[in-house]
């Protein structure tokens, strides 16, 4: 247990690119459902969302 | 005529001063700017205004004459008399009457003396009314005046306070 | 001049018996004592005194990460190979290699070729210089415009 | 986008958290997943469109090999420069990782803008941590006159180029790369015009550099720490290139009849700088002299404006990015033991470091253009497509391959065959690490030979 | 000097600058541009030493000449037009005589030989209120007098540049370094003041950021030349290795603050058409960004040999109010990024 | 142009060029300054022409001003006395460069 979190005090910088990932994945997954949200406001390119499909863009 | 007269001595009486004399003598030339400025108020009816510019402005001369004369005495004081000082002079004055001559032709007077129109149905003159307004519509105008004062109070007692060696020193 | 040397003392005798390690003639000394080998000359371990010891003094086994922990050294040999060369190379070289066609490349050459086999059944040249077939294209007329 | 821009950014706390023990390993895996991460905008789901779109950002087949070379680049910079910074206390070791990071973060965001302008800060933005990085970490106190020399080179040239773009702004009314090649061509006068197609295009050909723009680049390299002038050498110049594709899109019918001149000055620049690099006798100014002659060539295939000269620049780019910086950590490696950068004086490296002169051998024989390299499919799209545009071309690209390789053997002869001096007969033995960091650069160099069409740009 | 007379001093420094903003009459204006010099000059000379004697005579004789000039400009405007209110100004000459008035105010190129000598005699705090606050009053009035002549000001403004670039190279003083530094940006301001007043406003704004941000590191760091900003390092390592960032976003490199006025300066010169213009100034840059980049150099990129003592001040507690500085610093170099919202702010 | 707006013009003029052109003292700057004296004229004279009754206060203020203006170049004139010991404009050369 104290091994443990010597080693989480030594380690836990290596937590942080990761997260960056995560928070950049969750970023784009937003950003992708704005542009979506935009492209369907538009009359010539909007379209429904297949089944299983999450957003229009790309 | 007279009017004309007074703006001829006030030119030469500033070019006086430019033309760099020793400040004595530059403060002469400015006593008598200041003495023609009365003249020509008068001569426009502010009488009032020109008391004030007389008593205001020659007294306050009076403390520059002091100053110059403990400060800036000079051994050799120059007057419009030596050589470099009469250049200026004629210099500037030239330089008036020559830039004066561009307008020459497209003068015109106007030269009606307003604040004195109702002088037979009133008992004040119109400067002294307008400066009397000082103390009521202009209150603002005052306070700020008197602030300034204050401030150049403390201005000039911190400009002068020093470090503690007391009395000017010799030139 | 002599006041001057005067001045180093005590420590003159050491500074003149002494020739400092560094200033190693590199002309070849005649006769026999040429072959001698310059590391004679300036040992490893006299090395210290400039700053620049070897790290190989301390540890024969140095992979070139750390210089003061052997253990750290050799870790970060290993995490740095495994992540270059296991991870990012190999994993990634895979990833590239297995992609789902590149820039679309092998579906446009497969079209290419569906499209030569049914020209060439329809006995139609295989390049022309119309992209599209120009009858197809209905332009609107002069008095629609 | 983001996927690898917060990680790139996350990267700046974690090199300032980690303990001083962890602290290189843990930015050099971290960068070096970024890298594996950045492989994934390969996945490129259209021919030759856009992908990855956000609102500021978004790659196409043009910018994409060099995103993922930069993020490349970065793990590998991190790992050559551990051994001198490893005197030096920690907060500056932790600033010097910072401003690599921050290079990276800079150079992503030029390299993937949409907007022009967003790209012309991003192009001056690199400026700063390559300024602080030659001339806080460099060796020589000319050092300082090389920082002065790059930053007003490089501001000279694009400060004109920022009211060219402006202007153009005025005109077209969005810099918007995504629409510009559509947007109509600019009204100026005949004179205005080429004045404004000089600017638009100065600041490019400062920075790849063109021959007679050049003299910073020399200095910097040579001056620069080892990181800086992989960096500087890899993907700093390929913003110049990668400016000058994107730019000459909308220049388009002046380039026609303007481009003589530059295309000529080019060339001409290959032969010469490669001149100079035969009768060079500092390694790094060998090296920086030989990436402007590959730079020169790069410079006339997008003046051609022909899809293989631009496929052959992207080519070329790419690979000179990988070859210059393994030629440059080489430097680096004798450098550090021999503490000089004289070829005379550093003979003969192959009977001390003998694994080493594999590396030389293969990065000597990638600079001179070996067959199956990427270098020379690069070079191959560059001379034809020169070919193409005129004849005697050939002269010029001809000679200058010769002596490109001339001078490669050069100075692979030079520093590594014959016998070793007696002054330098105490090196250390090679490192792990060095190894890690030559294969890290040649391997992909290699694997590119299998799988070309990666950086093959928009042609496809 | 005492509290209390400091209390009075800035509050006549407020109330003269509050004063000309409030004003829409020349003559109050005045008052305020007069109320405000009077305030200031104590403060300059209260070391009562012969450089700060000497630099608040010129100072005096430079503002009391140009307020009498500005005054002397309105009073002919009413004999010639009988208007006093500041935003109708429609004769051209007290107009050019007021914009020349206010440029020798605030030390503009043909009229700044003042402002470096003055600036040398202050200390570095008095020197900042000097370049900032005292700018405000004057530069208000400049933003509201309308330009009769285009070409008065874009000269103004040239000239400012260029002089401000050139003279600054060979100076090693900090403080003139800086003087001609605020000149040359007071130059960008005037050369887009007749066609964004806002955009001028907004550069004085950004400016006074990155100036302050000088100034206060440069007094923390206790020096006022080039030679001793190299042991700064001493004493202030995270400012110190910060300093060149501030340095160059006053040069106005790109991604710090710096570059967003002059971005912004050069869209709205070309938008006007004057293209040549605006090389020229983006060109004048390079000149300031040089003795920016030798302070950097000195302060930053080298480390001079040291001795014992040159190293300990950082051990020393230092009492010094750093809050300021760390805000200005900030904002002096990530801004940049926000300039859409803050240009939304001050354009109309 | 009226021959007292010409008058006050060029006196103005010609005090504002001898301060610019001509200094050996400070006295002699600070006297040059008093060209204030004319604007009081300029404003009295626009006063009274105009018959602005209400605005004939401001020459009384602006001579308030130039009477501190004056005093403050006086308490100035005193400190630079005190400390280089001459009130020649030409030692004021401390700063330059």
């Amino acid at each position: 247990m104290v091994n443990f979190v010597a080693l989480a005090r030594e380690h836990w910088v290596n937590i942080l690119v990761p997260m960056g990932f995560v928070i950049g994945y969750y970023l784009d997954r937003k950003q992708d459902q704005k542009l979506t949200a935009f492209r369907n406001k538009s009359v010539l390119y909007s379209r429904e969302l297949k089944p299983g499909e999450e957003v229009t863009w790309k | 005529m007279s009017c004309i007269c007074f703006y001829l001595v006030l030119v030469v009486g500033l070019a006086a001063v430019a033309s760099n004399p020793s400040p004595y003598y530059a403060a002469l030339g400015l006593v008598m700017v200041a003495g023609v400025g009365c003249g020509v108020l008068v001569n426009y009816g502010g009488s009032f205004l020109s008391l004030v510019l007389f008593l205001i402005y020659l007294g306050g001369m009076l403390v520059v004459f002091a100053y110059s004369a403990a400060l800036a005495a000079e051994p050799y004081p120059e007057s419009w008399g030596s050589g470099p000082v009469m250049m200026y002079m004629v210099f500037y004055v030239l330089g008036v009457v020559m830039v004066s001559g561009m307008f020459w032709g497209e003068w015109y007077m106007v030269f009606w003396v307003p604040a004195d129109e109702m002088g037979e149905f009133s008992m004040a003159r119109g400067d002294v009314e307008g400066v009397a307004l000082m103390y009521s519509f202009g209150g603002g105008m005052l306070l700020v005046g008197g602030w300034v004062l204050l401030l150049t109070l403390f201005v000039v007692l911190e400009l002068v306070r020093g470090l503690g060696r007391g009395a000017l020193r010799a030139v | 001049m002599l006041t001057r040397l005067s001045r180093f003392g005590t420590a003159l005798p050491r500074l003149l018996s002494k020739p400092p390690a560094r200033f190693v003639s590199q002309s070849k000394p005649s006769g026999a004592a040429g072959s001698t080998a310059v590391t004679e000359l300036h040992p490893a371990a006299e090395q210290a005194g400039h700053g620049e010891v070897s790290p190989y003094v301390k540890n024969p086994d140095y992979h070139g990460f750390s210089k003061d922990d052997p253990v750290v050294d050799e870790w970060n040999m290993r995490v740095g190979f495994f992540f270059g060369i296991s991870v990012a190379l190999v994993i990634g070289g895979t990833f590239i290699h297995y992609l789902p066609d590149h820039g679309m490349r092998q579906w446009a050459r497969r079209e290419a070729e569906h499209l030569i086999l049914q020209r060439e059944k329809e006995g139609l040249p295989v390049i022309e210089e119309n992209y599209y077939d120009p009858s197809k294209i209905i332009l609107p007329t002069a008095q629609e415009e | 986008m983001l996927m690898i821009l917060i990680p790139t950014l996350m990267l700046i706390p974690t090199a300032w958290a980690s303990p001083l023990k962890w602290l290189w390993p843990t930015t050099l895996t971290h960068s070096l997943i970024i890298a594996l991460a950045s492989f994934t905008w390969f996945k490129a789901p259209s021919e030759t469109g856009w992908h990855s779109i956000n609102a500021y950002m978004a790659l196409d087949p043009l910018s994409t090999p060099l995103l993922i070379l930069t993020c490349w680049l970065t793990p590998l910079t991190i790992l050559a420069s551990q051994n001198h910074m490893s005197t030096e206390p920690a907060p500056r070791q932790r600033t010097y990782i910072t401003l690599l990071i921050s290079l990276q973060f800079f150079l992503i965001l030029a390299f993937s803008a949409t907007e022009i302008i967003m790209f012309y800060i991003m192009f001056e933005a690199t400026l700063i941590p390559t300024l602080i990085i030659i001339t806080r970490w460099g060796n020589q106190t000319e050092r300082l006159n090389a920082g002065t020399y790059f930053l007003f080179y490089t501001l000279a040239g694009s400060l004109p180029l920022l009211v060219a773009l402006l202007i153009l702004q005025n005109n077209t009314g969005s810099l918007s790369l995504l629409i510009l090649q559509y947007s109509d061509p600019l009204n100026l006068a005949p004179f205005t015009s080429k004045l404004w197609w000089a600017g638009c295009l100065m600041a490019f050909l400062v920075k790849m550099p063109l021959y007679g723009i050049h003299l910073w680049l020399p200095k910097a390299h040579v001056e620069a720490p080892i990181a800086g002038s992989m960096i500087l050498a890899a993907v700093l110049l390929k913003l110049g290139g990668y400016g000058m594709m994107r730019i000459t899109t909308m220049l388009d019918p002046l380039t026609k009849e303007l481009s003589y001149p530059f295309i000529i000055l080019a060339l001409w620049g290959v032969i010469m700088t490669a001149s100079i690099c035969l009768r060079q006798t500092d390694l790094k100014s060998l090296i920086a002299y030989s990436s402007v002659s590959h730079m020169g060539l790069v410079i006339a295939a997008i003046l051609t404006q022909t899809p293989w000269g631009f496929t052959g620049a992207l080519i070329l780019m790419i690979a000179h990015g990988l070859t210059s910086s393994a030629l440059f950590c080489l430097a680096n490696t004798n450098y550090e033991r021999t503490h000089s950068r004289t070829m005379i004086l550093t003979r003969g490296l192959q009977i001390a470091l003998p694994l080493m002169t594999t590396w030389w051998f293969t990065a000597s024989l990638a600079n001179l253009a070996l067959p199956p390299l990427p270098n020379l499919m690069g070079e191959l799209t560059i001379i034809t497509s020169l070919f193409g545009w005129s004849w005697w071309t050939l002269l010029l690209t001809g000679a200058g391959t010769l002596i490109t390789a001339n001078y490669s053997l050069h100075m692979f002869l030079m520093t590594q065959r014959g016998p070793l001096p007696h002054h330098i007969t105490n090196l250390d033995p090679t490192h792990s690490r060095e190894h890690l960091l030559m294969a890290l650069h040649l391997l992909p160099l290699i694997l590119l030979m299998l799988k070309p069409s990666l950086i093959w740009g928009w042609t496809a | 000097m005492s509290p209390f007379i400091l209390s009075i001093l800035l509050l006549g420094l407020g109330l003269g600058t509050t004063i000309t903003f409030a004003s829409s009459h020349w003559l109050l204006a005045w008052m305020g541009l007069e109320n405000n010099t009077l305030a200031i000059i104590p403060l300059m000379a209260q070391h009562h030493h012969p450089r700060a004697a000497e630099a608040t005579t010129k100072y005096f004789l430079t503002q009391a000449t140009a307020a009498a000039m500005l005054l002397f400009a309105t009073t002919s405007n009413a004999w010639l037009s009988g208007q006093w209110h500041i935003l109708q100004m429609n004769h051209p000459l007290p107009t050019t005589l007021i914009t020349l008035a206010l440029a020798l105010k605030i030390g503009l190129a043909p009229m700044h030989a003042w402002l470096p000598e003055v600036l040398q005699g202050l200390n570095l705090t008095t020197g900042l209120i000097l370049s900032t606050w005292q700018k405000l009053a004057p530069f208000a009035l400049l933003l509201q007098v309308q330009q009769t002549n285009p070409a008065l000001t874009i000269m103004l403004g040239i000239t400012s540049m260029l002089i401000g670039g050139w003279a600054g190279l060979n100076q090693t003083q900090l403080r003139k370094i800086l003087a001609y530094s605020s000149i040359a940006h007071l130059g960008w301001m005037l050369i887009v003041i007749q066609f964004s007043p806002s955009l001028a406003l907004l550069t004085l704004l950004l400016y006074f950021i990155m100036t302050s941000s000088a100034f206060l590191s440069f007094k923390l760091n206790n020096t006022t030349n080039i030679n001793s900003l190299a042991t700064s390092w001493a004493k202030m390592p995270t400012l110190t290795s910060l300093a060149p960032l501030i340095l160059l976003s006053l040069a106005g490199l790109p991604p710090l603050t710096g570059f967003m006025p002059k971005w912004l300066i050069i869209q709205e010169l070309t938008k006007q058409g004057l293209a040549p213009t605006a090389t020229l100034a983006a060109l004048s840059a390079l000149l300031s960004l040089y003795f920016y980049l030798r302070l950097a150099y000195a302060m930053t990129l080298t480390i001079s040999p040291n001795n014992l003592t040159g190293t300990t001040p950082w051990r020393l507690p230092s009492n010094q109010l750093t809050l300021p500085l760390a805000a200005s610093v900030t904002a002096t170099n990530f801004l940049l990024p926000l300039s859409p919202p803050i240009l939304s702010l001050l354009t109309p | 142009m009226t021959p007292a707006h010409f008058t006050f013009s060029s006196a103005f003029a010609l005090g504002l060029m001898g301060l610019a052109f001509h200094r050996t003292h400070l006295l002699s700057a600070l006297l040059s300054l008093e060209m204030m004296l004319t604007l009081f004229i300029a404003l009295s004279l626009w006063t009274l022409q105009l018959n602005s009754t209400s605005f004939s206060t401001s020459p009384m203020l602006l001579l308030a001003f130039s009477a501190c203006e004056a005093s403050t170049g006086l308490a100035l004139l005193v400190a630079t006395a005190r400390t280089h010991g001459t009130d020649r404009l030409q030692s004021l050369n401390l700063l330059q460069c």
